[in-house]
C-alpha cells in the first residue's frame, strides 16, 4: 500500500506533503537480469532466484513470487545480496518471480522471470569427481586380489625391521633367554592385530626351528584362542609339536594399566632377550616400552596408532610404522588376500601421486594468458 | 664413569616425586611467566566475534573428564564470549561421558551473564551414532533431538523456534579429544552443509588438525591448556568476562614441566652415551 | 545359509549407502533417516553384547575363587548399582547418577587413570627415550621445539622459539600428516571394500557353517 | 587453607589418591579403585543409553506411544531394528549364536557404505586439493619456498609407504627425505602429547589443591 502511495506521489507531482523533502531523488534503475532455475544437485522443493543490480541506488530488494492461485512478496533483501533460495515450493508447480529496487521514494519492479517449476535430481553433479576416484580405486585393489589369488608372484620390499628377527631369534637362542610376544591390545577386529598374529606365526616357526622359548601374553580372549592355534600351527609346520608348550600363549587381564604391569613384571622376571611389541596399542605402550628398554632385550615394535608411534621410535630398537606393519604380514604370510589389497593401496597412492604432480603443473601453467582454463583443475576437486 | 651409571639406575619413583614437586608449587605460587597468544586461537576467536547478536552459536562437547584440565576451560571461555555478545548458544555432544561436563557447563556459566536456559542457551544431550546424529541435524534438529536433555520438547524452548537445521546456525565449535569429534563435524557437516567450523582438541590430537587448517576447513583452531589459556586472555582483554582463568593459571606449571622433561631426555642420554662408548 | 545371508545383508547395505551418497532425491534421503535411527537402535543392543560377556567374565572368576576374584565382585556390584540407580532415578541433572556416582567417582577415576602417564612420561624421558637412530635424534629434536615453542618459557629461551615451532607444526608435520591420512585413508576404503565384497570375513568368526 | 567438609569432595580424593598409589606400588587400594572404575562406567554407560536411544528411538514410539501418534506402518519398520537388536542376544546361547551376524552385518554394512565415499571426500579429494601447487605460492618467497618443501614432503612420505619396489636409487632418495619428513611429524606428536599429558596431571593437582585443601583460588 505505501509503495502505491509512494508511486503515487512520485507520478502525479503532488506537491511533496512536507517542504523539508529535499528535491526527489531519481527513480532507480530496475534489477536486470532476473533469473530463476530448480536448485541443482538436491532433492526439490527449492528454487533459486538470481538477479543484478542495474544501479547502486536500491536500498533493499524486495522479491515477489506468483503462483497459479496467489502473488506474494516473500523477502526483502540487503542491497549486497543479490540472490534468494525459495525452500516452500511444491514441486511439479509453476512459479513466477519479480525483483524490485526500493529506495526512500520509489519501488520499480522488474520484468517477470519465465516460469519454472522445482524437482529432486537423481544424481548430485558436482560429487562426480568423488564417484571417479571410487572406480579408479576399486578397480585396483579388485584386479591385484584377483592375480594375488591366480598365484602370480606380488613382490613386496625388504622391511627393515623383519631383518632384524632373523638376528633376535638367533640371539635369544644363544643366550638362552626366552622371547616375549605382544600381539597389542586390540581386538581381532583391528587391521593391526590381525597384521601381528600372521607375524607371530612366522616368529613361532622361528622359535620352533631354534627350540628357543616364546611367550605370548593377551589382553583380549578371542586375540589369545587365535594367537593359541597360530603358534600351535607353526610348531607343527616346522616339525616340531612335540616343542610346542601350550601354557606358553597365555591370557592376562582385559584392563589396560594391570595388563601393562603384568607384562613389565614377567619382563623383569624373565630378562627376555627379544620384546616383540606388534598390533594395536594405546598410551600403555610407553609402560611396556620403558620397562623393556631397562631390561636391556633387543626392542622390535610396530604399531598404526600416530600416537604411539614416538614412543616406540625413541625406546625401541627397531619399529615399524603404520602400512609397513600391514607390507610385514603380507610379506611374511603371502597371503593373496593381503597382498593383493596391499598392491592396490600401492598403485592408488601412486594414482595420487601422479595427478597432484599433474594438477599442480597444469595449476601453475595456468597463469600463462593462453592457458587460463588449466585453472579450473582446482574447481574439480571441490568438495560440497 | 662411576657418577653415569649411578645415574642411570636412579630408582623411576624418585624421578616422580621430582616431577610432582615441580609441579605442584607454580601452582601454589604462580611464577606469573605470562601467556603467548597465537595466531590459531585469534582466528577463531574472530570468527565467533563476528556473530551477529541473536544468532546462535553451536558448541559440540565431544570429550570427557580425563580430558576437562584441557577442554573445559575452551567450553568455559567461547560460553561466556557469546554470552557477552548476546550470542545464543547451543549444545550437544557426541561423547556419553560428555553429557555430565554440558550440563555442568549449563548449570554454572549462564547465571554469570544473567542468561535463562531455553531463551539463551539450550543443551540438546547426547545421542549415540555419530554420523546419524550430524546427518540428521542438518535435515532437522527435532529428528534426533525430539527433546532437550532435560526433557523439554524443542517446540517449548523460545531459542529453538529460529534453529531448525544446522543451515540455521552460523558457526559451530567442536571442542573433541578424539574420535567422535571434529573429523567427523568436518565430515558430515561442514563439506555436506557449509557450516563454518571451529575446534578446540587436546595437546595430543592437535598436531594432526594442522591439515585442515590449511585447506581452511577449520576456521581456528584451539591446542590444549595453552589454547584455553589463549581464548581466556582474548576474551578477558576485549572485557567480556572477569572470572577466574584456570588455564593460564596452570600455564606456568605446564612450562615447568616441559622443561623438566628435556632436561630428564638430556641427562638420560648423556649418561646413555657416555657409558655405551666406555662399555662398548 | 549362516554365512551367505550375512553376507548378503553386509553387500546390499554397503552398495545401498554407497550410492544414496549421490542421490540427493528425497526418497533417498528418507531411505537415510531411516537407516540412521536404525543403526542407533542395533547399536544400543550390541551394549548388551558386552555388559553380557563383562558379567560372565567376572562372574565365572569369582565362582571359581581364582586370584583377586574378591576385585571381580566389587565391579560387579558397582555395575549393578549404576546400572539400577540409573535406571531408576534417571539420567537428568540433580539425579544421583550425574552429580554423585558421575562427578565423584567417574570423574577422579578416569580424570587420574591418564594423569598417572605423565609420571609415566617422565621416568621414560629419562630411561627409555635414547637418540638411538638418526630418526629418533630427529625426532627428539623436533619435540624439543615444539614443546619449547608452545610454553612461554620457550620464548623466554629464544624470542623466535614459537615462530619455528609454528612452522614445525605447518610445513613439515602438516606434510608428514598429509602422507599419513593419504595412507590410513586407503587403508580403511580397501577394508570396508573387502568387508563389502565379502572378501573380508574376520568378523563371521570364523566356525565351520 | 580450609579442607573441604563435603563427602562427595572427599570420596574423590580418595579415589585419586588410590589410583595415584598405583605409582608407588600395585596395591589392593589401587586395584579395588580400577575394578570399581570398570564397573562404573559400564553402569553408567547403560543407563545413558537406556534414556538417550533405546527409551525415545524405540520403547516410546514402538509400546508408549498410541497408534494416533505413530502410524501402524512406523510401528511395524520399528520391529525390523528391534528384532536385529535381539539377535545380539543369541551369542550367549551356542546353538543359535551365528544370529548374532545379522545385526553385525548390517551395522558393519551400513557403516562401510557411509564411510568410503565420506572419507574419499574429506581425507583424499580435499586433501589433494589444499596439497595442489596453485599460482598463488608467486605471492611471496618464503610463501613460495614452504609450499615447494610441503609439496615434496607429502610426495616423498608417500614414497616412504611404497612397497612395491626395491628403495634404490631415486625412490631411496624420496625414501629417505620421506622418513625425515615423517620423524619431524612424529616430533611434533611426541611434544603435543607430553603437554596433554602434563596439562591432565596439572588439572589433577588443581583439583586437590582447590577442591580439597582450597589452597588456591
Amino acid at each position: 500500500m505505501i509503495a502505491l502511495l509512494i508511486l503515487l506521489l512520485a507520478a502525479g507531482q503532488v506537491a511533496p506533503l512536507d517542504s523539508g523533502v529535499p528535491a526527489l531523488a531519481p527513480p532507480p534503475a530496475p534489477p536486470g537480469a532476473v533469473r530463476a532455475f530448480d536448485t541443482p544437485n538436491d532433492a526439490g522443493k527449492s528454487i533459486n532466484v538470481r538477479w543484478s543490480a542495474a544501479d547502486k541506488l536500491a536500498e533493499t530488494w524486495l522479491v515477489e513470487r506468483t503462483e497459479p492461485d496467489s502473488v506474494k512478496v516473500i523477502a526483502s533483501n540487503k542491497p549486497g545480496e543479490m540472490s534468494y533460495l525459495d525452500e516452500d515450493v511444491r514441486d511439479g508447480i509453476p512459479y513466477a518471480y519479480r525483483v524490485a529496487a526500493v529506495t526512500a521514494a520509489d519501488t520499480v519492479w522488474s520484468e517477470p522471470s519465465p516460469a519454472v517449476t522445482s524437482s529432486p535430481q537423481f544424481f548430485n553433479l558436482s560429487r562426480i569427481n568423488i564417484l571417479i576416484a571410487m572406480a579408479i580405486f576399486f578397480v585396483l585393489v579388485i584386479y591385484y586380489i584377483e592375480t594375488a589369488k591366480k598365484g602370480k608372484n606380488l613382490f613386496v620390499r625388504r622391511i627393515a625391521g623383519l631383518d632384524a628377527v632373523e638376528e633376535a631369534v638367533g640371539r635369544a637362542t644363544e643366550m638362552g633367554k626366552p622371547i616375549v610376544y605382544v600381539p597389542g591390545l586390540g581386538s581381532v577386529a583391528d587391521i593391526a592385530t590381525i597384521a601381528s598374529l600372521n607375524i607371530l606365526g612366522e616368529v613361532a616357526k622361528k622359535t620352533a626351528q631354534y627350540d628357543s622359548a616364546l611367550l605370548v601374553p593377551n589382553r583380549d580372549p578371542i586375540v589369545y584362542t587365535v594367537a593359541r592355534e597360530i603358534v600351535k600351527e607353526s610348531y607343527t609346520k616346522a616339525g616340531r609339536p612335540d616343542a610346542f608348550k601350550p601354557d606358553s600363549v597365555f591370557f592376562v587381564t582385559s584392563e589396560q594399566f594391570a595388563f601393562a604391569a603384568a607384562v613389565d613384571g614377567l619382563m623383569v622376571r624373565e630378562k627376555p632377550a627379544t620384546n616383540f611389541f606388534l598390533g594395536m596399542f594405546w598410551a600403555e605402550s610407553l609402560v611396556l616400552a620403558e620397562t623393556g628398554a631397562q631390561t636391556g632385550a633387543i626392542q622390535i615394535a610396530g604399531t598404526d596408532s600416530v600416537f604411539q608411534l614416538p614412543f616406540f621410535i625413541t625406546a625401541c630398537d627397531y619399529t615399524l610404522i603404520g602400512e609397513e606393519l600391514y607390507a610385514a604380514s603380507a610379506y611374511l604370510s603371502r597371503e593373496p588376500l593381503l597382498l593383493g589389497s596391499l598392491k592396490g593401496q600401492d598403485y592408488g597412492k601412486m594414482v595420487i601421486l601422479l595427478t597432484l604432480v599433474i594438477g599442480s603443473a597444469l595449476l601453475l601453467l595456468s597463469r600463462l594468458p593462453a592457458l587460463g582454463f588449466f585453472s579450473h583443475v582446482l574447481g574439480f576437486f571441490s568438495t560440497r | 664413569m662411576k657418577f653415569f651409571e649411578y645415574l642411570l639406575k636412579i630408582d623411576r619413583r624418585i624421578i616422580y616425586i621430582v616431577m610432582g614437586v615441580l609441579v605442584i608449587i607454580p601452582l601454589v605460587k604462580p611464577l606469573g611467566l605470562g601467556v603467548s597468544s597465537g595466531p590459531r586461537a585469534k582466528t577463531l576467536f574472530d570468527a565467533v566475534d563476528s556473530i551477529p547478536a541473536g544468532k546462535t552459536l553451536l558448541l559440540s562437547v565431544d570429550f570427557d573428564p580425563s580430558s576437562m584440565p584441557e577442554l573445559y576451560p575452551m567450553l568455559a571461555a567461547l560460553m561466556r564470549h557469546a554470552f557477552a555478545k548476546d550470542v545464543k548458544v547451543l549444545l550437544c555432544g557426541l561423547w556419553v561421558t560428555g553429557a555430565g561436563l554440558a550440563d555442568k557447563a549449563v548449570t554454572e556459566i549462564p547465571p554469570e551473564y544473567g542468561k535463562k536456559y531455553g531463551d539463551d542457551v539450550v543443551y540438546l544431550g547426547w545421542k549415540a551414532g555419530i554420523d546419524a546424529v550430524i546427518l540428521g541435524m542438518g535435515e532437522n534438529i527435532r529428528n534426533v533431538f525430539p527433546t532437550d536433555y532435560y526433557g523439554h520438547p524443542l517446540e517449548s524452548l523460545a531459542m529453538m523456534q529460529s534453529v531448525q537445521r544446522l543451515r540455521d546456525i552460523p558457526m559451530a565449535v567442536a571442542i573433541s579429544a578424539g574420535t567422535p569429534g571434529y573429523t567427523d563435524w568436518l565430515n558430515f557437516a561442514q563439506s555436506r552443509y557449509g557450516l563454518k567450523l571451529g575446534a578446540g582438541v587436546t595437546a595430543v590430537s592437535a598436531a594432526d588438525a594442522y591439515p585442515y587448517l590449511q585447506t581452511g576447513q577449520l576456521t581456528g583452531l584451539l591446542a590444549g591448556m595453552k589454547g584455553g589459556a589463549e581464548y581466556e586472555v582474548l576474551i578477558q582483554k576485549n572485557e567480556y568476562s572477569k572470572a577466574y582463568m584456570p588455564a593460564v593459571a596452570a600455564m606456568d606449571s605446564q612450562s615447568l614441566a616441559h622443561v623438566v622433561i628435556l632436561l630428564l631426555v638430556i641427562i638420560g642420554n648423556v649418561a646413555y652415551f657416555a657409558t655405551r662408548k666406555r662399555g662398548a | 545359509m549362516k554365512r551367505t545371508i550375512p553376507l548378503a545383508i553386509v553387500l546390499i547395505m554397503g552398495i545401498t549407502m554407497m550410492v544414496q551418497f549421490f542421490v540427493p532425491h528425497p526418497v533417498s534421503v528418507g531411505f537415510y533417516d531411516l537407516t540412521t535411527k536404525w543403526i542407533r537402535i542395533v547399536g544400543a543392543f550390541a551394549l548388551v553384547l558386552g555388559t553380557g560377556s563383562f558379567i560372565m567374565f567376572h562372574s565365572d572368576k569369582v565362582r571359581r575363587r581364582r586370584q583377586g576374584w574378591y576385585y571381580s565382585i566389587v565391579s560387579l556390584i558397582a555395575l549393578v548399582v549404576t546400572a539400577v540407580i540409573g535406571l531408576g532415578w534417571g539420567i537428568r541433572p540433580g539425579s544421583i547418577l550425574q552429580n554423585v556416582i558421575y562427578a565423584s567417582v567417574l570423574v577422579p577415576l578416569n580424570a587420574t587413570m591418564f594423569a598417572i602417564l605423565a609420571f609415566y612420561m617422565a621416568s621414560a624421558a629419562y630411561r627409555a627415550f635414547r637418540a638411538r637412530t638418526r630418526e629418533a635424534a630427529l625426532l627428539l629434536v623436533a619435540a624439543f621445539v615444539v614443546m619449547l615453542g608452545m610454553v612461554p618459557v620457550g620464548a623466554a629461551i629464544w624470542g623466535k622459539l614459537p615462530e619455528l615451532a609454528e612452522w614445525v607444526l605447518s610445513v613439515p608435520n602438516m606434510a608428514a600428516k598429509r602422507a599419513i591420512i593419504f595412507g590410513v585413508a586407503l587403508g580403511g576404503i580397501a577394508t570396508s571394500l573387502k568387508v563389502i565384497l565379502g572378501i573380508e570375513r574376520g568378523w563371521l568368526g570364523g566356525g565351520k557353517q | 587453607m580450609h579442607v573441604s567438609t563435603d563427602i562427595l569432595t572427599w570420596t574423590a580424593v580418595i579415589l585419586t589418591l588410590g589410583i595415584f598409589s598405583f605409582l608407588w606400588k600395585d596395591n589392593p587400594f589401587y586395584k579395588f579403585c580400577e575394578h570399581l572404575f570398570v564397573g562404573v562406567s559400564l553402569g553408567y554407560f547403560i543407563s545413558l543409553t537406556w534414556y538417550n536411544a533405546v527409551y525415545p528411538d524405540l520403547f516410546r514410539p514402538l509400546f508408549v506411544q498410541p497408534l494416533s501418534e505413530v502410524s501402524l506402518g512406523n510401528k511395524l519398520l520399528l520391529i525390523i531394528p528391534l528384532l536385529l537388536g535381539l539377535c545380539y542376544f543369541c551369542r550367549f546361547i551356542p546353538r543359535v549364536s551365528w544370529l548374532v551376524r545379522f545385526p553385525m552385518a548390517f551395522v558393519l554394512g551400513w557403516g562401510a557404505g557411509v564411510t568410503i565415499p565420506a572419507v574419499f571426500q574429506t581425507s583424499i579429494i580435499k586433501q589433494m586439493q589444499g596439497t595442489f601447487l596453485t599460482p598463488g605460492i608467486f605471492a611471496r618467497w618464503d610463501v613460495f619456498l614452504w609450499a615447494i618443501v610441503s609439496f615434496v614432503g607429502v610426495i616423498c612420505s608417500v614414497f616412504y609407504f611404497f612397497f612395491s619396489r626395491e628403495h634404490k636409487g631415486a625412490l631411496k632418495l624420496a625414501s629417505e627425505t620421506g622418513i625425515v619428513f615423517l620423524m619431524v611429524g612424529f616430533g611434533a606428536s611426541f611434544g603435543y602429547t607430553v603437554m596433554a599429558r602434563m596439562s591432565l596431571l596439572i588439572g589433577r593437582f588443581q583439583f586437590l589443591l582447590r577442591d580439597w585443601l582450597g589452597m588456591i583460588r
